[in-house]
């Protein structure tokens, strides 16, 4: 474990971005965003999550996947072979460090998702601790630990300090290129932050989040409820509870003609929209409602049916800020536990 | 004067009036309802006719430009929008404007100036005396 | 023009000039400064449009991505609509979208709606000239281009 | 506010008892105290009813699916003065059924934003509770109040009219607030009279931030299509992300002038743009150019026109002092 | 996919002199969906068409591209040869390579690149093309004639005489327009009524013609063969079944003040009158603005005194609805007013007139009984200026642009009969040009001035004035003599500029026929369609066109008559099938598109939609093809996409679009 005061961050984030592209969150016009660090870079400390998680950085809204070049009759077929360069994540929260492992799931699985594994090879992920949670969090109710967060580096800024670990053989590699520029420090000196921020999220108010129906009842009786007709009807069919998401990973495939080639490229979908699933003979699930349970039964019972009991969220709290109307995942567990 | 000249200084009668003579249709009403007629050696439609054929220096030297009474009828009347009086005008300036005996310099205005001179008049002569 | 940068005989910019006419009187121009020999710039390509109120904003900002460095629109002056009324649309339509891309910073000159009957010939070929002249000036339309395109 | 909520809740009871209405939409109590959601109450079951500080949202175009269905009796939608507005428009649009709804017009002295009160620096709130203007946040790290003035949703900053359409009827409204003072022109001059290359970088930076979550365009009543181009792939235009600056653009562009003419100013789409675009400023250019070129008429400016109409080149004549 | 063929033309060397058509056609067949490619000589030729023919058939083609001149020109020569080679005349797209490529580039490489290009976007058009068919809608077998001039019965007789029902909607009393007026026609110069009245009795005896006068048009809805048009017929308070055209109402009515319009004003007539003898219908009419019964309730004489009891008070205005099949606008002309001419005094001086007051002063049954007299005074005049273009050919906006036409020859006409009656009366023409094209016209206005000893002034005149002592001072120039000259005159006659009827306007806007700015009505064509609108099933006859004397005006009125026959001979019509259509699955039923349609082709219907996903009853757009001409407009007020336009569709621009600014030469 290495220490640095606070006031040198921007020490700490020129020795990486030295050796790796880096990605910091910051405050830009008025929103929170990742933006590859540059002298100009100022750390936003203070947010808790970038308004898109970090996600992005692995499944990217927009993948270019091939290009089809045609002349005359032929078709000739180019693939994408980009070359992604090494980089690392700085201010992952413990939430959307967990969200990676979930997405592993999906992706990683033989067969593995080669522009996925591929950025997940290349991406060192630096985990920040949340000195200050806020309301909408209830990672603690999957277990997730903000104290402690995982990642290949842990960070802690507390005590005019920001605390630095590595946790795994990347994050191993990544400290012995910068930890010149550390101090020493105790591994002991940072528990008392630790037991605060546990003492924290004991005032979550949804930290204890209530998933047991979820767990017990049998998919069929939760997905036959009648709460489902009640609680979907301020649902607008947006898709920005997924995009913002962490977890979520729907796409689809879509072609564009470019006047040279035709680009095929995947891109984020939202199992929110009507067009969603459509098929040849049209659309099985045919209301917001049956939209609106599919994206909770997911989350809630059909990922971690396939999944040795995974949820597919971690109580970022994302979709709690952002729903226009104020739906959330919170709201819809809250109403079967009260069923 | 040669016959460039001539139809240089047709142009610039042109340009100074703003008369496009190819609108006009030879109708010649502007010369039947010219109060000063009988008086002039040429004549409004005339003036149109000759300027745009590059022959200015017959109107220049004729009194007719001194017996227009610049009323404006013709303009008036034309059904073609053709304006002779301004292209009278025109000529008329064009005869006088260059007769530099009187042109004042601005080296000698202040020579002349006194509170009594209206500033307007000093910049009639110059604009009348120094084409 | 640009040796002081060094670059030797630089390709000439040649601008991509989508002209939208309409069947009655604006493609009828055009064909008649076709038969007039009346020449316009070769950037100029035209789409036929039976009406230049069939000239959907989206078909704007179609050429635009697909790397068109200027659009013009060309119809019937207003009241003399094949249609009655079509034109009269246009222009409503277009006047606020021009001015949606000015507001959004992108080059005004770049969008035009002229009217051009099928009697003005010369018109149309003096127009195409004047506004490839226009783009040529400008440059490549940068702002509103799709990088994919290029 | 509380009071309020509590009259409306008296006197859809009285609807409900006389047969004029089987249910309600209005707004349901959240979990937080500023979440209160769009809900359905049926049968008379007013459990959780609020109208507060932050029933912000819009309930009109939930009334295209509401009020669907013939057999379903008549629905009661509460409609503060903007939203009327809305609602109007999607009755002339005939995208209602106007006769299974029975639209009822509520007092609004103007609406809070949570997102700026947090923005504030107060984080974990847990409560609210609301005495006259002041807030009472209870949070994770202590007690705050603040004043619900200071922290109104923009929309409801530029509060440019009380005046209520399309209503079957008015319940007290004369407790509506006034109306803002603010010039809702204002800023879309100031950026008109920035320097194009300065308008382009400030949309630029507005614009990259888009996710194409949609939330605007589902939220606008304008925005009442069937089946919205961008999504329809037969249109040449379809899209699910933005691929690049071109698409984030296009997708704006095209929303704005789909709705121009017709967009009645209610702020929603700014409202719930998850990454806080001003998308109103966009809606809002295209309301003043109209008023400025054609004045106030009745039709939407771009289903009619006058033979005297400004020519598109004004749209050059008018920039011609900033470059 | 599509089997595409392209053709591409030299023209001659019209194209093939700028552009390397081998060139073109080898590039194009690269293109997707082409599967052959060919240039030729003259592909509108019989042999270039059937090269297309057989291409067709060889290789199985389902669309084609003709690279050639602009498809103003050969579009429907090609699509009959695809048509004839079995596929379908809409599965054809012309590359204008001539009129916009090879006539205006002079440089053969920058020429053969754009003309690729514009094949390419023809091309990625046709791979988009369908097949439409025409739609088919009946043809009503009546016509309608709105003008009853001269122009307007020799059309409804034209038409009558082929058997086919006619109406004529005329809004004065009678029909016969302003050749009733007139005294003497140019060249013959027979009697005007002479001629003019046996045709007015045929038109209101023929069996297939039924008049409206005192009517007019109040609304026009519908398309060719199918116009639904209501006709207003204004109250004349005389029952037209009852009366027996005795006359004895009229010499009863003791109100005097009446200008009578067809003596222009010069003379009186009573409240209720015929407008002039030979008037078809020999109906009176009241005039409600002067009869003393309307204004004061007391009177009633005309009542009283009819023999028929036909007069009837509270007759109302009468509304009738009919259908037709094909329209004739013959509305005519007027003159203009003269009050911004001060410089002729016609406001000032009673003996200032207008060449139609003129006819009247000099026709038989005119207010002077055909004795030529000044108004002011009844003498005789000695000295007659006659001024023409008074208000043609003028610019400054008082009067108006064009030559009127018809006035030199009528002037010439009333200089001539002037010194044939009144030998001693001296006679000047002012004139600015003598335009007198047409069969012995000429002739005519040499006669006048050889013959008769008119004297023509070449000049114009500028004013004038009244000397004090009776006589008019006419002051002109004499631009041959190069003097001014001041002629003492008893009495001026002014040519007035002609005019389209004021009613023309709103007609055009009710028939959606365009208009030119001086309100005469367009020509479908120029030279080719000149007595067709561009509006289908509307015919253009007479003035209402343009400035025309009788013998054209007779001329198209029976050209006019041969097309409307044309039309109505016909069981069906075929339509544009290049028109909007309303995607149900998509339309949200917002009202957006009717609100731009100016032909009113949508309506709306409760429909089911299932598109695989909701299935509802919902308010959805129809576009009635028959009424839809395919502009448009509709596509782009529809926010959803749902209107397209065939032949046109979104999906076919954007490819356009798409080919033109491909990147090329990779």
């Amino acid at each position: 474990m290495y220490k640095l005061p606070f006031e040198e961050i921007n020490k700490l984030f020129e020795a990486v971005s030295l050796n790796t592209a880096l990605y910091v969150p910051v405050k830009k016009n008025d929103t929170v965003v990742y933006e590859k660090y540059s002298e100009n870079t100022i750390y936003a400390y203070d947010e808790l999550n970038t308004v898109k998680s970090a996600k992005d950085f692995f499944f990217p809204q927009v993948q270019d996947i091939a290009q089809f070049k045609l002349r005359g009759k032929s078709i000739e077929i180019i693939n994408n072979e980009e070359d992604y360069e090494s980089f690392a994540v700085f201010g992952v929260r413990a939430c959307d460090a967990k969200s990676f492992e979930i997405l592993d799931k999906v992706f990683l699985a033989e067969p593995a998702d080669p522009y996925y594994k591929e950025r997940r090879e290349k991406g060192v992920i630096i985990t920040a601790a949340c000195e200050k949670p806020d309301e909408v969090c209830f990672c603690t109710a999957f277990g997730i630990k903000p104290w402690e967060p995982s990642g290949d580096v842990s960070v802690w800024i507390s005590g005019g300090y920001i605390y630095w670990q590595a946790n795994t053989q990347k994050g191993l590699e990544l400290t012995g290129k910068i930890k010149d520029i550390f101090n020493a420090c105790e591994e002991n000196e940072i528990e008392y932050f630790k037991a605060q921020i546990k003492n924290i999220c004991g005032k979550l108010p949804f930290g204890n989040l209530d998933l047991k129906y979820f767990k017990e009842t049998d998919e069929k009786d939760i997905f036959s409820s009648s709460v489902w007709d009640e609680i979907y009807k301020g649902c607008l069919g947006c898709g920005t509870c997924t995009f913002v998401c962490p977890t979520c990973q729907c796409y689809d495939i879509r072609d564009f003609d470019n006047g040279k080639t035709v680009e095929r490229f995947r891109c984020w979908d939202s199992c929110m929209y009507s067009d969603f699933t459509k098929m040849a003979h049209g659309n099985p699930r045919k209301t917001q409602k049956e939209r609106f349970r599919q994206r909770f039964m997911h989350k809630l019972k059909y990922f971690p049916m396939n999944n040795e009991g995974i949820y597919s969220c971690v109580g970022c709290g994302r979709c709690v800020r952002s729903c226009p109307q104020k739906l959330n995942i919170v709201k819809v567990a809250e109403a079967f536990s009260h069923d | 004067m040669t016959e460039n000249e001539e139809k240089k200084l047709c142009a610039e009668a042109l340009i100074i009036s703003g008369v496009k003579p190819e609108k006009c249709m030879k109708c010649g009403k502007c010369s039947g309802a010219c109060p000063s007629y009988d008086e002039m050696e040429y004549h409004p439609h005339q003036f149109v006719d000759m300027v745009s054929k590059g022959q200015i220096k017959k109107l220049m030297e004729s009194a007719s430009i001194y017996k227009c009474l610049s009323c404006f009828v013709c303009v008036e009347r034309c059904p073609r929008n053709v304006m002779p009086a301004n292209i009278i005008e025109a000529v008329r300036a064009l005869q006088e404007r260059p007769q530099g005996t009187d042109r004042l310099t601005p080296d000698e205005v202040k020579n002349i100036l006194d509170d009594d001179t209206p500033q307007q008049l000093l910049m009639a002569a110059f604009r009348k005396y120094s084409r | 023009m640009q040796t002081d940068r060094g670059v030797t005989a630089e390709k000439e910019f040649q601008p991509k000039i989508i002209a939208f006419c309409c069947n009655w009187c604006s493609y009828a121009g055009a064909d008649l400064a076709g038969s007039g020999r009346l020449s316009y710039s070769a950037d100029v390509k035209i789409i036929r449009v039976p009406c230049s109120c069939r000239i959907n904003p989206m078909f704007i900002l179609r050429a635009f991505q697909k790397g068109a460095d200027g659009v013009i629109l060309a119809g019937c002056h207003p009241g003399d609509c094949h249609y009655s009324t079509g034109n009269y649309f246009t222009r409503r339509r277009m006047t606020l979208l021009f001015s949606m891309l000015d507001y959004m910073g992108i080059e005004k000159e770049r969008t035009r709606v002229e009217w051009i009957s099928a009697a003005e010939g010369a018109k149309f070929s003096a127009t195409m000239n004047e506004f490839a002249g226009e783009i040529k000036k400008l440059g490549r339309s940068k702002r509103l281009g799709d990088l994919r395109c290029r | 506010m509380q009071m309020i909520a509590e009259k409306i809740k008296e006197k859809i009871k009285e609807l409900t008892e006389n047969g004029k209405i089987s249910r309600v939409m209005g707004w349901k109590k959240g979990l937080y105290g500023y979440d209160s959601e769009p809900f359905v109450f049926e049968n008379g079951d007013l459990r959780d009813f609020t109208y507060d500080a932050f029933s912000g949202a819009n309930l009109c175009k939930y009334m295209i699916a509401q009020s669907k269905n013939d057999g379903d009796g008549k629905i009661l939608v509460l409609l503060k003065p903007c939203d009327t507005w809305g609602f109007e428009l999607l009755d002339k649009e005939h995208r209602i059924k106007r006769e299974n709804i029975y639209a009822l017009g509520i007092p609004c002295g103007g609406m809070v934003d949570i997102e700026k009160i947090k923005k504030s620096g107060v984080k974990g709130i847990t409560e609210i509770s609301e005495k006259e203007d002041t807030l009472i946040l209870k949070t994770m790290y202590g007690e705050k109040e603040v004043n619900k003035k200071d922290y109104l949703l923009d929309k409801c900053l530029v509060c440019s009219s009380k005046e209520y359409k399309d209503c079957d009827e008015l319940f007290m409204t004369d407790l509506c607030g006034d109306t803002a003072e603010y010039d809702r022109f204002e800023e879309v001059e100031k950026l008109e009279k920035l320097s194009s290359s300065e308008k382009f970088e400030f949309w630029r930076s507005q614009l990259e931030k888009c996710i194409r979550c949609n939330a605007c365009r589902n939220v606008c009543p304008a925005c009442s299509c069937v089946k919205c181009v961008f999504d329809n792939d037969n249109s040449g235009v379809a899209a699910k992300a933005n691929a690049n600056d071109f698409e984030e653009n296009l997708f704006h562009i095209i929303r704005a002038f789909h709705v121009c003419g017709r967009c009645v100013d209610c702020g929603e789409c700014s409202r719930v743009c998850p990454q806080n675009i001003p998308l109103h400023l966009l809606n809002r250019k295209y309301i003043k150019d109209i008023k400025e070129l054609y004045g106030d008429e009745d039709e939407a400016a771009l289903l009619t026109f006058t033979t005297e109409d400004k020519e598109p080149s004004v749209v050059y004549e008018r920039g011609k002092n900033n470059v | 996919m599509q089997r595409i063929g392209v053709f591409v033309c030299w023209c001659g060397s019209n194209i093939a002199a700028t552009v390397d058509v081998k060139k073109v056609a080898e590039e194009l067949k690269s293109e997707p969906g082409v599967v052959y490619s060919a240039d030729y000589q003259y592909m509108c030729s019989e042999n270039g068409q059937n090269l297309i023919k057989s291409a067709i058939k060889d290789y199985s083609l389902t669309g084609i591209v003709v690279c050639s001149c602009s498809p103003r020109m050969h579009e429907a020569t090609f699509r009959k040869t695809a048509s004839e080679a079995g596929i379908n005349p809409y599965m054809v797209e012309i590359a204008n390579i001539r009129e916009q490529c090879s006539w205006i580039h002079k440089d053969m490489a920058t020429a053969t690149q754009k003309a690729i290009i514009l094949g390419r976007a023809a091309v990625a058009k046709v791979n988009l093309n369908t097949p439409l068919t025409e739609g088919e809608s009946p043809v009503v077998k009546r016509a309608l004639v709105i003008g009853g001039g001269i122009a307007g019965i020799q059309t409804a007789l034209d038409i009558a005489d082929a058997g086919y029902k006619v109406d004529i909607v005329e809004k004065k009393p009678t029909i016969g327009g302003k050749m009733a007026q007139l005294d003497k026609t140019f060249p013959t110069l027979d009697c005007a009524a002479c001629i003019l009245t046996p045709k007015m009795v045929e038109a209101a005896q023929h069996e297939n013609i039924t008049l409206y006068t005192y009517s007019e048009v109040e609304e026009v809805k519908g398309y060719v063969g199918n116009f639904d048009v209501k006709i207003r017929k204004k109250a004349r308070y005389v029952n037209e079944n009852l009366c027996t055209g005795c006359g004895e109402c009229t010499s009863k009515c003791p109100s005097r003040k009446g200008l009578n319009e067809f003596n222009m004003g010069l003379d009186g007539r009573g409240a209720i009158y015929i407008p002039f003898a030979q008037a078809i219908p020999n109906v009176p009419v009241i005039d409600t603005a002067q009869c003393i019964k309307f204004k004061t309730g007391k009177c009633g004489l005309c009542q009283m005194n009819c023999p028929s009891k036909a007069v009837d008070f509270s007759q109302k205005d009468e509304f009738i609805d009919e259908k037709y099949g094909a329209i004739v606008v013959a509305t005519g002309f007027d003159i203009i007013t003269l009050e911004n001419y001060e410089e002729y005094g016609y406001s000032m001086y009673k003996d200032v007139v207008t060449s139609l007051e003129f006819e009247r002063l000099m026709n038989a049954a005119g207010p002077s009984k055909g004795h030529l007299e000044r108004p002011s005074d009844h003498k005789q005049p000695k000295t007659i200026v006659f001024v023409q273009c008074v208000g043609s050919r003028d610019t400054t906006g008082c009067g108006k642009e064009y030559c009127s036409k018809i006035c030199c020859m009528y002037t010439a006409k009333h200089a001539m009969l002037t010194r044939e009656k009144y030998p001693d009366t001296e006679v000047y023409v002012f004139y600015i040009d003598v335009r007198t094209p047409g069969k012995n016209f000429d002739e005519f206005y040499r006669r006048a001035v050889e013959q008769y000893g008119v004297h023509y002034i070449k000049g114009m005149v500028g004013k004038v004035y009244d000397d004090g002592q009776g006589h008019l001072m006419v002051r002109g120039s004499d631009l041959l003599a190069n003097e001014q000259l001041t002629i003492k005159a008893d009495m001026v006659v002014l040519a007035a500029a002609t005019k389209a009827d004021e009613s023309a306007r709103k007609l055009g806007t009710m028939l959606t026929a365009s208009m030119d700015t001086n309100d005469f009505f367009t020509e479908a064509h120029p030279k080719l369609r000149p007595v067709e609108s561009p509006t289908a099933g509307v015919f253009l006859s007479g003035f209402c066109q343009g400035p025309k004397d009788i013998p054209e005006t007779v001329a198209q009125a029976g050209a006019a008559a041969a097309k409307v026959i044309g039309l109505l001979a016909k069981n069906k019509l075929k339509s544009n099938p290049c028109v909007a259509r309303a995607d149900s699955l998509i339309c949200s039923g917002c009202s957006n598109c009717e609100k731009v349609c100016p032909f009113g082709a949508i309506t709306y219907a409760e429909t089911d939609v299932n598109d695989g996903t909701v299935r509802e009853k919902r308010r959805v757009a129809v576009v009635n093809e028959a009424v839809c001409k395919g502009c448009g407009a509709c596509t782009v007020a529809c926010p959803s996409g749902a209107m397209d336009l065939k032949g046109f569709t979104n999906k076919q621009i954007f490819a356009e679009v798409d080919a033109i600014c491909r990147q090329t030469g990779e």
